[in-house]
């Protein structure tokens, strides 16, 4: 199933939740946020939240900035 | 001495000890970042929003670990967004990414040539935050009447320019910083335009209520000396206010009583 | 840091932590000047030689019993003198004054008015008090080769005006104070002219190696509070100096990246 | 016998010392220089120097200045 | 000279020798006023619109018997509104009043304090007059973003403050007039803060294309002989712009050759 | 207008129209310098002093048949002398050069990197000229004292710099040039540093008698359109000087009325 | 009838038109614009245009302003 | 017979005068001024005086200059 992370398109199994996604991704230990769809996700909902074919996901974090 | 006869900034309802505000930006590395923000004093660090590289070596720290929120407070700020509705959102996502923290610095810039800001823009945005309960710091002109919306509007501090981001050229008007100081009744912090310490001495002797600053230091040749001056020039400036300057006279007076020369 | 990347002041084979030096003019009273100096953190203040009042009660304490030579340099200075004759004799009471003490400063006035110094009278009293083995601090306008001049002569320090005497109107032409400093091989202390904090960072970012002040620190609302400021303000200025400003742009430079945005 | 002090005529007696003069005027406790007739005077010749009439004597102390 | 390498000022399809443009308020009466503007050579003077006095003695000549619309274009201008919808209103008043003239100056200030334009109100007002037909010169800040939008909005002219209305205090803040100037395709016309000559000389000197100016004429000590300095200073400032000046040098360069010299 | 309420220009009892006064170093031939003379409306210029090149064409004109004595005053100035002796020779020869011509300008530089005047070589040769016989304009620092010793002296004009020569950077220290014409009783005219028109409007503004120049126009892009810049800048200047300027406010002060707004 | 001019209230006749307010007030020699009810009334139209109670009317001139 | 004329050597005749020279050297028609021996020669004296062995000779003109 398709899905759009950061941008880049991202082939990913049905089912898969958005904790999962980040596992994957390997960001598990990260500080980061989640927008699905132009919504925050909480962290709360990060395990129940499945994700589905063309979801757009935004994955941040803060960096050196003025 | 000041600790008498001064009050520490307020933000929020928080308490300040340092009218100095760094960024995080244009360091070498995160330990040079982290030195400077200790020679600086600074109790407020701002910090960027931005996507994770996918594939990135997570065993790299990343920003949070080496300056953590427990030890400073984190602001995160809007740069790089040049409408509301991309500052907004870049808010929310800052506000999950801390757990809930509601201070954030908005900065809506107009385009990417001048990084001058977008005062109406700003002015919505600015609007829709306040109304969803976040605590604004704001970076805007030195047009005095949008400070003063802004503040109506319930930013809890309103951050002028000094001059354009990253210009170093100083104070350029101290005539707006100045109607601007006049009708407000939140912390004016200088934002942006700092170059070198005189500047911000300057800021603060006009009675800001501190200065914030990133290319100044990150840029010196010397950081984190660097960082240490603007430690000196902000609590330099601030104490010369409170304690009132000589007048200005176009003629000489004497430090050395006349009487008693004895030629 | 600076300890590091900065030597220490030297006049006269002496050695000096503090690049600020005061004056003992103009204070309410022995208790307030000595509270200044201290939070100065000056280790030099000039003191003037002036007749005893005949019939003066000898039970008050006298300047050098509550600032006292042991703990000071103290800086003989010759305000008051209109000629280079009137000068020497000051020192040579000065010198007598203080034991055999070789440092002071000259200073010779043109008129009452501007308190401007006068150049041909300087030059000359400068090279008798050289000759006759005195350590010579002079006070002189901002004019580059008279500078030069006078440490050709031998004077330890030259020390241009920033402004008259007593005005407060800082650093009028820094590019004069630039002449000077590259072609100085001694110490150039700016001295007359400060006003406020800023005008000491300025002097100090110009390259100065030290700066002296009177009135600016005597005649502010809270003299003890200035002083503070003036301690923080020249080594705010001296660290900016060493650490290197960033490069002056007219247009911005953005201090977060710009790749990540996520909208 | 008459000589001048810091500006100001004064009536001595013959033979007294520089010291003399400076205990006279009480200033012998304060921290004081001494020119007479327009030459520094060491302390060490305080008290051999013997005034003579119209001497010119300064005495000098340090105040505060900028 | 300058005939050839120079374009008179155009604005709204005019052509305009001069590129001073005066106001027409506080001169002691209508023949100094005329004087004034004789002497200044403008040919372009801003009008207020107000209520007539009802039962004024209609004997007296009104300002357009002095100054006629046939020799001179009259700039209605909204000085005094404080809303778009006021100023908008205001400028259909001039229209009629003027049969149909569409060349208006928009102004729309934020508070009888500070008298600075109200950017969000100019900007609606803009639009709103730009759709109904006039010919829009605004009256604004030295923010480049509003100046660019005031100019897209279709507005004839853009004319930035130097200093706030009334204050004399000349080009604050050059670097914004910069920044403004580099990105105008209409004509960019310093509006307020002009106190003196010299001020007007360097508002050409930036690039500017014209200058308008009331009080520094009006409240002059001799308003006809400063209305002829006026002319002459914005003559003097646009040929050295156009002249292109000599490089700055921190260090001198001699005027006489070396060579020759016989000693 | 100024006619009525200006004095013109005096030097040596000789009465000039024009208080613009340029050299004729640095064109790229006499014709350029020929057409900027007249272009500037000014009455006196400049020249050097030089050896003949032995074996030159003697077909070439030389400078005094392009600018002949019989039309403008010929300046003859010491422009390259180092000491107090060349300067004396070379306007001994000057003298001779022109038939018995009496005025002068003085000028004794100290270095040939700052070409900053020698103050003491200058005062020593201004003496010896004048009690040679000559009307000595003298080109020196802005040290008050200076100045008003060599008026003492019995120069017919003091001309202190704005900058160093060839420097173009301004008036650096008005406040100096303003204690100079508060003391004078001779014409104060601003010789070097005057970089482009605003500058010479500048000194006029300050109460000057005139200005000379030579870089700011022969080193313009257009040399002869700068010319006419400065002839305007320098009238420009001095008809606002006299005519009075408006008060400076932090403040605004409306130029229309408010009453009669119907609204 | 009651009517506003410039603020100020006003009685005037029935069936009076905008021109005869104008003479009425003795402005017609001068260079004045009206508005009506908070609308331009053009020239043309101020000696047709009856004035109505509680017309609220507006007649500005050009004076000095900067 | 050996001078010096601005600062270059010189082999003129005996009894020239500086007159001659100035025609010697085609500056005839110029306006120059000469200092013979660093004192002024006046015009006036050019075709009287007569140079001597080793007499220095400046011969100046006006030029641009600021």
């Amino acid at each position: 199933m398709q899905i759009k992370v950061n941008g880049k398109n991202l082939e990913v199994a049905e089912h898969v939740t958005v904790q999962g996604l980040i596992q994957f991704l390997d960001l598990g230990n990260g500080r980061v946020a989640v927008e699905l769809n132009r919504e925050i996700l909480p962290r709360s909902e990060h395990d129940t939240q499945v994700l589905r074919q063309n979801d757009i996901v935004e994955i941040v974090q803060a960096i050196g900035g003025g | 001495m000041n600790v008498n006869t001064d009050k520490p900034l307020q933000v929020a309802g928080q308490t300040y000890k340092s009218r100095l505000i760094i960024g995080s930006g244009k360091y070498r590395d995160f330990q040079q970042n982290r030195q400077a923000l200790q020679a600086s004093g600074a109790e407020i660090i701002t910090v960027a929003i931005r996507r994770v590289n996918l594939g990135q070596n997570r065993e790299e720290p990343s920003l949070l670990d080496v300056i953590s929120p427990g030890e400073y407070t984190i602001l995160p700020n809007t740069a790089g967004c040049y409408t509301a509705e991309e500052a907004v959102r870049t808010c929310r996502m800052a506000r999950e990414l801390l757990d809930g923290h509601k201070l954030v610095k908005l900065e809506v810039l107009g385009d990417q040539t001048t990084l001058y800001p977008d005062v109406t823009e700003t002015l919505s945005a600015a609007a829709t935050l306040v109304k969803d309960g976040f605590d604004v710091m704001v970076y805007t002109s030195d047009d005095p009447l949008v400070a003063k919306r802004l503040e109506e509007l319930g930013c809890v501090a309103v951050m002028p320019l000094g001059a354009p981001i990253g210009s170093g050229l100083g104070i350029r008007n101290p005539y707006n910083i100045k109607m601007i100081l006049e009708n407000a009744t939140v912390p004016i912090i200088v934002d942006a335009g700092v170059g070198t310490a005189s500047d911000a001495t300057i800021a603060m002797e006009l009675g800001c209520d501190g200065v914030l600053m990133n290319t100044a230091i990150a840029e010196a040749g010397d950081p984190v000396l660097m960082a240490s001056a603007m430690r000196k020039a902000v609590e330099s400036g601030r104490e010369a206010w409170i304690a009132g300057r000589m007048p200005r006279r176009l003629y000489a007076s004497a430090s050395s009583p006349v009487d008693g020369t004895f030629f």
